[in-house]
């Protein structure tokens, strides 16, 4: 049962993103990404990461597709993206040699075996208490470093996406200074 | 036939490399953050299969902060697009290259 | 379910206290910016240097090795190293804000908040060895980086944000990956413990592959960060890109805290005797070292040709995390103190000649054609720059001398253990020849070539007090360096040699 | 005594210095006069230590000051005077003064005339030195001095351009000077090397202590030391194969020429071996080659001279033969005949050159011979001294040279040396007839000078009573043999005829004269009448042409040796040392350069193609790591 | 009055500094006054010495980076004193005779940098001071060549500054070697270079550590075939900066030999002599082949000077005080005279504006004196006895003599070689007829040109004749490091060529 839950899910977001990754079309591409991670999510449940696949589920799919539907529709990318991609040789070689890499590492016998677990949460609770357990007390400062993380990147994409970034004052000159810097170009 | 770790990992591996393809072969710098994406996915199913398979949470901590992490990338790389589609009126990677050499 | 009792004694709130001033600080601003808006720059300014002030001070009342919130934090010696630099560098980097010629980013109140998040961020790099943490603090850093780069709104910093940004993120899965990987042999992501789980399990068949697979993959994400060759390719353009005093304070900062993450994660490995890895590092920052200083021999544009040669100190730098030895260790933050103090110096004095209009070349602000003849329009100036300059060649006295004689020292004293360090060293030495073509190529412009016509005032354009003031205080520095380097080197191997390296 | 040491010594370098006050300035009589009065001096102090030594026949050493200390060295600037010294100080300062009084009439319408005597005198201070001395680095100052100041003489006329002539490539006083210069220079590291040999293996450089203790070294570091001071000796004596400068030195006003490319400076190197007695008496093969090579220089050089037609070149080469002859007695260890034979060489043969410049500048200073003839009206005295002085270089009784070229002769006669003897003998007859061969010519014959237009006068009174005692010597020096050998032997090694040669003393005598009597009858009748160049015979005649041409010798130094240098200097510095080792440097610093050219094109600005290094390096750096990891 | 070198060093530093207020039309008599202060106070410090010792005198030793033994370690023996007191005489004389127009203050201020950088090489006892000074001599230098120099000047000037600064970087790592290896044995870091005197180290560390300081030096020698900086920064510098090239920052390799190779490395440095020689027999003969191909009168000048640094070289490797002592005086011999000759070419070019010797011809008769000036150079130069350059000369090829009688004959022929080019530049520039109109009318020497080559003039006839004053601290120091050489070399071929003088022997 697994077995055919894994390969399917594996099948599909493999294919999802190979879609996403070769695709024209944007909106395509977006789509096959959010349905990927959706996939992704159930792949999460599979293992019993309950609460990362739910995370998975709204964050990814939810928060962070809405973001990049938004971004498209500002940048008016329903069309077809005409791109000059690079040759297709060199990106499948790097890329599959990588994949190579990854995977021989994988491969060695020393993965994940003989592991005694070192962060655990109390006995008995389920995957989500254990979280939350574990993410209020071990994880607690990366948790609130995330916390201001996200701060920043809201603050940052405040000012990068506002209007003030419209006219750059690095580019113009003012005139409160005395002498005109065009002036002195002659 | 059980579903192991290995399973997990290769898949993991494959998606990885997925994304890398994406990332060097994109021009269309919203696809090519689509790509990094995957990328992070690819990580984040290895670290929950590896923490599901020695029962350790610290792989699920992780991947749940690299879901954070690439919350916040998006939102920043989002406002960089904007930035430069206001200024280039494109997307497109090859138009940023004043700067070689 | 039970309650969890978390003792806060246990706890150890007091490490974080650095970064919380910064945070503080941040907020501040934030709320500051949202209550009444439109208040002047300098407001902010004073606010960001009391508040990395008070954080200096924070981090100098703290202990060495304690760790703290769950052992997620860790203050040792490294770490408070590693603070003290990103804090120096952090105050040298805020006066700058105060420039004769209005620029964007300064104008903006979220700028200096998101400085402090920055900050905020690279310090918990330092102050962890939790790669969760240090994940996030990379990110939080980095991603305020970006905005900060941008923020000064014109093409190329667009242009070099972007860069830097899409590169940052594939760095970032590189990482995430070799995280994936430690945790897949280790079960832990806390690199003390991945080093004793690693030295218990070294021998065990098929563990090699992953513990240099994973290395790897971490060298790639540290390389990035720190510009080594072939993962430096961000760096010339995000230099030219961001403001003079940006790229100055990037070519410093962020590689200091990542210099901590690699001397804390390489150190494992080094503890762990993996050849490969050694040699691999040995092997980037030879390459790093040799092909940026050629690559900087070639460039136009005085900023450029800084990004090269700080690629190519940080290979200089990166030789001695493979050495494994305190002196080793230690010659990395001498290195970076001094080098901030000299090349920030540097970058000033390109900010101080900062003008709008782009005259001698389209594209770049600071071609050599600038400088030619500063001697005879500006001569203090060009004094202060050639000696910047001369610093970062090595020449002594200055500054910087002393961090490459403390590196090629520890490199030399490494040949004890395996010849091939006298060649290493000699590479080394040997590339100093090569770099100071360049470095005194921006001399001979400034002392031996005539103005290219009467512009004299191009080189002061953006010239104002806090700004003269850094530079003073950074040829302070660099010249008076011998009569401190032996406090300070001391202060170092001691803060070094208590975290155990 | 010692002050007397300091004052021969020293009075020419007061005299050159106070010259030198007014180097630049024109002409003062008053520094002639100077100059001339204190070297007079000079040969006044000489004289009397010479006496002084003849009477106490002892040794004055006086020691001025440190020089070197360095490691075991230790070099004072010591002076000894003996019974060498004493006739060599007394030679030189004879001549000297007789030059210096005469330069002032030769010199008169110089425009360097004070410079020229400060010169002068410099060179006599150098040459004092030189004989002076009591260690050999001390000659060896003097040595190199008297080098110098043969430079800054042969060269006085420095302002005279190259001019290629027929029978020398070309030539000017400065590139005469250069020469002699450059030659003595190759002898001097032949003597420097001697003087090393000596230090090392003897710890010292002083005479007294040197000779002591020769016996300590073995047999091939004595022939190493012989050889190499010898060296040293054929520069500055000009023996083959460093002979050419000697007649090129000739550019050199002829008071200069008197003294020192006659009289004093050549014979150095004959003083250096009758210095260095006791090596070379140990070590009698070297002193054959010395023999052997003096014989030939002096029929070489004499065959030159017969046929020369530059008045002073004749005298110089019959310097050289006469400087053959000296050596010949010295290495055959007759070594107070040779200084005997110095000696009367040293007046008669500056005598002759004096006469000669007298004889310049009633010409205006025109050299060649065959435009002279029957000088003998306008130039009596002249024609007097230059006679008295041929006769005595022919060795004509009863003048000096015959008894010193006699004695000469004898001492071959005595080693066996027949060869020797003979080569001697018949070179007897050359000189005789080149002398008179030239007397002839210039004094005899038709007034072939109308054609250039000349009048030529006698010389001024005070120039020839100048010339005076160098007659009276030449005429009566041979008699005070008796006295000179006992005297000198005193310091030098008797040689002693055995009974054979007492018997064919007579014998030898009558025939060397026999022979110098035949070289002036065919002069005679070949020169002294209706003298007219046979430019058919000096174009054809091989041998002529060969005599005439030095035997090509300059020209073949010339192909040889200066330019092949001149070409080889051009090719180490355009093609080695720009093209090879510059251009290497150059390329290293290029190929940097062109290397950070080339990996600068892989920043070329596009994101995409940034990533793509980023992971290919990643690639590279991991299959070469996990391939190492595999393959151990 | 211990702290005499301090003075001596940062005096013109202080001055330099102080200089930069001085008003440009004054700053000719400043850079006298201080040179001329500077010049007194070094020869207060001969005065001061004890001629009768032989160890280090003023020493002052002061921890400057203890934790790494690094100090401020200054001292002066016979070896380095006379060649302090040259860099300080030249420096004076070269401000003196200066000519230029252009940035004149500029010009003195870094001289007087230049002459920190020179003073503080030959009295550092501490190696990374003695570093720092010679790196940073190379600054001042490069602005001078650069700064004032000819069409090509840029070019020059960073070939110098490069080609030095790289060979010093080896030097670098292998001091940094030595002091690792100071460390293993005794557990303590110290530079102090008389406590390296005390390390016995092996013959393979001995031989590395030779090479590396070997590169250091000779591109500063400079040795064949290291040496075609030298010809461009001197065809280029200025005539006060070739005077003091020429004169004291090339003795700084030499210097390096005697004070570091030999002493710290005998046993290598005997084991070397043979390829070191045969390179200095190549500088001699071939470089003076080279000078004599030249058209340019600086340019011979400068090629002499690789010649006459291989008799200098030539003699350092004699391992006997003989040879040692001659090297050192020939230093300062060859300080002086070519000193001397680049300034009188400097005179003929502040008037004509070029250096070409078929421009020239006949000068003897227009310029008497300029011409009397450069022939007695010349002699000295050549090495006559009685003027300077014979005493170093003679005593290098003599202690060498010892070592190899057939390559001192080789390298003796540098008698011949160094006649023939240079008697050939006084004939082609100074005899024959004035062919050139322009040459006509050149004025002789001015006063102030009198003044600075009257002094050299003097000194060469002064040392030729009396050189004891000079050559007694020497030869006491000499011996006494050929004494530590001795005791040092643990090969028995070190230990029978270093030749210990038998009067120390007696001493002792």
């Amino acid at each position: 049962m697994e077995a055919i839950a894994f390969y399917t899910f594996s099948i599909l977001i493999t294919g999802l993103f190979l879609v996403t990754v070769f695709s024209r079309n944007i909106l395509y591409a977006m789509s096959s990404l959010a349905a990927g991670m959706v996939l992704i999510s159930g792949l999460f449940f599979i293992m019993r990461a309950d609460f990362l696949g739910a995370v998975q589920l709204v964050v990814y799919s939810g928060a962070i597709m809405a973001l990049y539907a938004f971004g498209m529709m500002f940048f008016d990318a329903t069309r077809d993206v005409k791109e000059k991609n690079s040759s297709a040789s060199s990106v499948f070689l790097l890329s599959g040699i990588s994949a190579v890499i990854l995977v021989a590492i994988f491969a060695a016998p020393a993965i994940g075996e003989h592991i005694k677990p070192l962060v655990t949460a109390a006995k008995g609770l389920d995957n989500t208490q254990a979280i939350g357990e574990i993410l209020f007390t071990k994880y607690l400062i990366p948790f609130e470093v995330a916390a201001v993380m996200l701060l920043v990147a809201m603050v940052a994409g405040i000012v990068l996406a506002s209007k003030k970034m419209d006219q750059s004052l690095s580019e113009i000159y003012q005139d409160a200074d005395p002498e005109n810097e065009l002036k002195e170009q002659k | 036939m059980t579903i192991g770790l290995s399973h997990y990992l290769i898949l993991s591996a494959i998606l990885f490399s997925v994304g890398l393809a994406g990332v060097l072969r994109r021009k269309n710098l919203l696809m090519l953050f689509f790509a990094t994406e995957i990328m992070l996915n690819a990580a984040n199913i290895a670290f929950a299969a590896i923490s599901v398979h020695i029962g350790d949470l610290s792989g699920q901590m992780f991947a749940l902060f690299i879901i954070a992490i690439a919350a916040s990338e998006v939102a920043v790389g989002l406002g960089l697009l904007i930035l430069i589609y206001k200024k280039y009126g494109t997307l497109d990677l090859d138009n940023l290259s004043i700067m070689k050499g | 379910m039970e309650p969890i009792n978390v003792n806060l004694n246990n706890l150890n709130l007091i490490t974080m206290s650095p970064m919380l001033v910064t945070l503080i600080g941040a907020l501040v601003i934030l709320c500051i910016d949202l209550i009444k808006p439109k208040l002047d720059k300098t407001l902010y300014i004073t606010l960001a240097m009391l508040t990395i002030f008070i954080a200096i001070g924070a981090n100098l009342s703290l202990g060495t090795n304690q760790r703290g919130l769950f052992d997620t934090i860790l203050i040792d010696g490294v770490s408070l190293l590693g603070q003290l630099l990103i804090l120096a560098g952090s105050m040298l980097f805020i006066p700058l804000a105060l420039t004769k010629r209005r620029f964007h980013e300064f104008s903006y109140p979220e700028f200096f908040a998101l400085f402090l998040f920055m900050i905020f961020g690279f310090q918990f790099m330092a102050a962890s060895d939790n790669l969760i943490l240090i994940f996030v603090g990379l990110e939080t850093g980095s991603l305020a980086l970006y905005t900060l780069m941008a923020m000064h709104n014109t093409r190329l910093a667009h242009e070099a944000a972007i860069k830097y940004f899409t590169m940052g993120a594939l760095a970032a899965a590189f990482y995430a990956m070799g995280a994936v990987i430690i945790y897949a042999v280790t079960g832990s992501v806390e690199i003390y413990s991945v080093a004793r789980i690693l030295q218990e399990r070294q021998n065990e068949i098929g563990m090699l592959m992953p513990v240099i697979g994973g290395g790897l993959f971490m060298i790639v994400a540290i390389g990035f960060k720190v510009s080594l060759i072939p993962f430096h390719m961000w760096t010339p353009d995000a230099y030219e890109g961001a403001s003079a005093p940006m790229a100055g304070y990037m070519s410093i900062v962020p590689k200091v805290a990542m210099m901590v993450v690699a001397v804390r994660l390489f150190g494992v490995y080094m503890d762990l005797n993996v050849a490969i890895i050694k040699l691999t590092i040995v092997l980037l920052a030879i390459v790093t070292t040799t092909v940026a200083n050629m690559m900087a021999l070639v460039q136009k544009d005085v900023k450029r040709m800084l990004a090269y040669s700080s690629i190519s100190h940080a290979g200089f730098v990166m030789v001695a995390i493979a050495l494994n030895t305190t002196k080793g260790y230690s010659s990395i933050f001498l290195y970076y103190g001094l080098f901030m103090f000299t090349n920030l110096g540097a970058f000033t004095m390109l900010w101080i000649s900062r003008h709008k209009y782009n005259i001698h070349h389209d594209r770049f602000h600071h071609p050599y054609e600038k400088f030619a003849g500063m001697i005879k329009l500006a001569p203090i100036p060009a004094v202060i720059m050639a000696i910047f300059m001369l610093s970062l060649a090595g020449v002594p006295p200055f500054s910087l001398f002393w961090g490459k004689m403390y590196i090629l020292s520890a490199i030399v004293d490494a040949g004890k253990e395996n010849s091939n360090y006298y060649i290493v060293a000699l590479i080394m030495a040997l590339n100093s020849a090569i770099a100071v073509y360049y470095y005194l190529k921006l001399v001979v412009y400034m002392f031996l070539k005539d103005p290219v016509d009467n512009r004299g005032k191009v080189v002061y354009a953006n010239r104002a007090f806090s700004l003269e003031l850094v530079v003073g205080v950074a040829a302070f520095v660099t010249i008076t360096s011998m009569f401190y380097i032996n406090p300070l080197m001391s202060f170092i191997t001691d803060l070094v040699g208590a975290s155990g390296y | 005594m010692e002050n007397y040491v300091y004052i021969a010594l020293f009075a020419p370098l007061v005299s050159s210095l106070f010259a030198a006050l007014f180097a630049q300035k024109p002409k003062i009589q008053l520094v002639g006069i100077v100059t001339s009065v204190l070297i007079i001096v000079s040969l006044l102090a000489s004289l009397t230590l010479l006496l002084h030594i003849e009477e106490t026949g002892k040794a004055v050493s006086v020691t001025l000051m440190d020089w070197i200390q360095a490691g075991d060295m230790d070099i004072k600037f010591g002076f000894t005077v003996d019974q060498v010294t004493a006739v060599m100080m007394s030679v030189v300062t004879l001549v000297s003064s007789v030059v210096h009084v005469y330069s002032n009439y030769y010199m008169e319408s110089d425009r360097s005339f004070n410079r020229f005597f400060s010169y002068l005198s410099a060179f006599v201070f150098s040459m004092m030195i030189l004989v002076m001395s009591d260690n050999f680095l001390g000659l060896f100052i003097g040595w190199e001095g008297v080098g110098v100041c043969s430079w800054l003489l042969i060269g006085f006329w420095y302002d005279k351009k190259d001019v290629t002539r027929d029978i020398n490539p070309s030539i000017s006083p400065s590139w005469a000077a250069n020469e002699a210069f450059i030659m003595n220079r190759i002898a001097d590291l032949g003597m420097l090397v001697g003087i090393f040999m000596i230090y090392w293996n003897l710890g010292t450089l002083k005479y007294s202590e040197v000779f002591a203790h020769l016996d300590t070294l073995s047999h091939g570091m004595l022939v190493g030391i012989g050889i190499a001071l010898f060296i040293g000796a054929m520069g500055k004596s000009a023996q083959f194969p460093l002979h050419t400068w000697l007649a090129d030195a000739m550019e050199g006003p002829t008071p200069v020429s008197a003294l020192i490319h006659a009289a004093t400076m050549v014979t150095a190197g004959v003083y250096l071996v009758i210095r260095a007695n006791p090596l070379y008496s140990q070590i009698p093969e070297v002193g054959y080659f010395i023999a052997v090579l003096g014989t030939f220089v002096a029929i070489f050089a004499a065959s030159m001279a017969l046929v020369n037609r530059d008045l002073k070149r004749v005298i110089a080469y019959s310097t050289l033969s006469q400087l053959g002859y000296m050596f010949a007695a010295a290495g055959l260890g007759a070594y107070w005949v040779a200084l005997f034979h110095l000696a009367a060489h040293a007046f008669f043969k500056a005598l002759l050159f004096v006469g000669a410049g007298n004889v310049m500048h009633a010409m205006h200073d025109e050299l060649d011979m065959f435009k002279m003839g029957g000088l003998k009206k306008q130039m009596k005295w002249t024609f007097l001294y230059m006679g008295v002085a041929s006769l005595a270089l022919s060795g004509i009784y009863p003048f000096a040279g015959f008894f010193s070229k006699d004695t000469i002769l004898e001492a071959a006669f005595n080693e066996h040396t027949y060869g020797i003897w003979f080569v001697l003998w018949f070179t007897a007859g050359l000189t005789a007839f080149y002398s008179f061969r030239q007397v002839f010519m210039v004094f005899f014959g038709d007034e072939r000078y109308h054609e250039l237009g000349v009048h030529p006068h006698e010389a001024k009174p005070y120039a020839l009573w100048a010339m005076a005692p160098l007659a009276v010597l030449a005429l009566i020096f041979g008699f005070f043999k008796e006295d000179f050998v006992e005297f000198v032997t005193k310091f030098l090694p008797a040689y002693e005829m055995s009974e054979h040669t007492e018997h064919m003393v007579w014998i030898l005598t009558i025939v060397t004269t026999a022979i110098a009597l035949t070289g002036i009858i065919i002069a005679y009748f070949k020169y002294s009448k209706g003298l007219k160049r046979n430019l058919e015979f000096e174009k054809k005649n091989k041998v002529y042409n060969l005599l005439i041409n030095q035997y090509y010798i300059p020209i073949l130094y010339e192909k040889t040796f200066s330019k092949p240098y001149k070409e080889l200097s051009e090719i180490a510095w355009k093609e080695i040392d720009m093209e090879i080792v510059d251009a290497g440097v150059d390329g290293i610093a290029k190929a940097v350069k062109v290397m950070g050219d080339e990996s600068r094109k892989m920043q070329n600005g596009n994101l995409s193609s940034y990533l793509k290094w980023m992971v290919a390096g990643f690639i590279i750096v991991t299959v070469v790591s996990l391939l190492t990891v595999v393959i151990k | 009055m211990s702290n005499i070198l301090t003075l001596l060093i940062f005096f013109p530093l202080i001055a330099a500094i102080f200089g930069f207020f001085v008003n440009k039309n004054s700053i000719r008599v400043y850079g006298i006054a201080v040179s001329a202060a500077e010049f007194l106070l070094s020869l207060w410090l001969w005065k001061s010495y004890d001629s009768a010792q032989a160890g280090f005198q003023f020493v002052e030793k002061m921890p400057l980076i203890p934790d790494f033994g690094i100090s401020y370690y200054l001292g002066v023996d016979g070896i380095s004193l006379f060649i302090v007191i040259m860099a300080t005489l030249m420096t004076m004389i070269g401000i003196i005779a200066l000519s230029v127009k252009d940035g004149l203050k500029n010009l003195i201020i870094t001289l007087l940098f230049l002459e920190v950088a020179m003073v503080g090489v030959f009295v550092s006892l501490d190696v990374i001071l003695f570093y720092v000074f010679w790196e940073f001599s190379l600054v001042p230098m490069l602005y001078i060549i650069g700064a004032w120099g000819g069409s090509k000047r840029v070019y020059a000037a960073i070939k110098f500054f490069i080609y030095t600064f790289a060979g010093s970087l080896v030097m670098l790592v292998g001091i940094l070697y030595l002091a690792y290896l100071y460390y293993t044995t005794t557990g303590v870091w110290s530079f102090s270079l008389t406590d390296w005197y005390a390390l016995l180290l092996p013959m393979t560390v001995q031989k590395y550590l030779f090479w590396a300081f070997f590169l250091g030096f000779a591109i500063k020698v400079p040795m064949f075939p290291f040496h075609t900086w030298l010809p461009y920064a001197h065809g280029q510098a200025p005539t006060v900066g070739s005077v003091i090239l020429a004169a004291v920052l090339l003795k700084m390799g030499s210097y390096g030999f005697v004070r570091f190779s030999l002493p710290l490395f005998p046993d290598a440095s005997v084991a070397y002599i043979t390829p070191v020689a045969v390179i200095a027999i190549i500088m001699i003969i071939y470089t003076a082949m080279v000078a004599y191909a030249q058209k340019d009168m600086k340019q011979v000048i400068a090629y002499s000077s690789i010649s006459h640094m291989g008799v200098i070289i030539i003699g350092t490797f004699a391992m006997n005080a003989e040879g040692i002592s001659g090297s050192i005086f020939q230093m300062l011999s060859h300080g002086i005279v070519s000193g001397a000759l680049f300034m009188l070419v400097g005179v003929i070019y502040d008037r004509r504006h070029t250096k070409l010797m078929s421009e020239f011809g006949g000068l003897a008769k227009v310029m008497p004196t300029y011409a009397t000036i450069f022939v007695i150079m010349t002699m000295a130069s050549v090495g006559l006895p009685l003027t300077i350059g014979f005493i170093g000369e003679y005593l290098s090829l003599a202690g060498f003599f010892k070592v190899s009688p057939l390559m001192t004959v080789i390298a003796g022929t540098s008698i011949i070689v160094g006649a023939v080019y240079m008697l050939s530049l006084v004939k082609k520039s100074f005899f024959g007829p004035v062919t050139n109109p322009e040459n006509e009318k050149l004025k002789d020497l001015d006063s102030k040109e009198l003044w600075a080559l009257i002094p050299l003039v003097a000194i060469v006839v002064w040392l030729g004749i009396y050189p004891k004053p000079v050559l007694g601290p020497i030869n006491n120091s000499t011996k006494a490091l050929v004494q530590l050489m001795h005791n040092k070399a643990q090969t028995p071929e070190a230990k029978k060529i270093i030749l210990v003088s038998k009067k120390a022997k007696e001493a002792k």
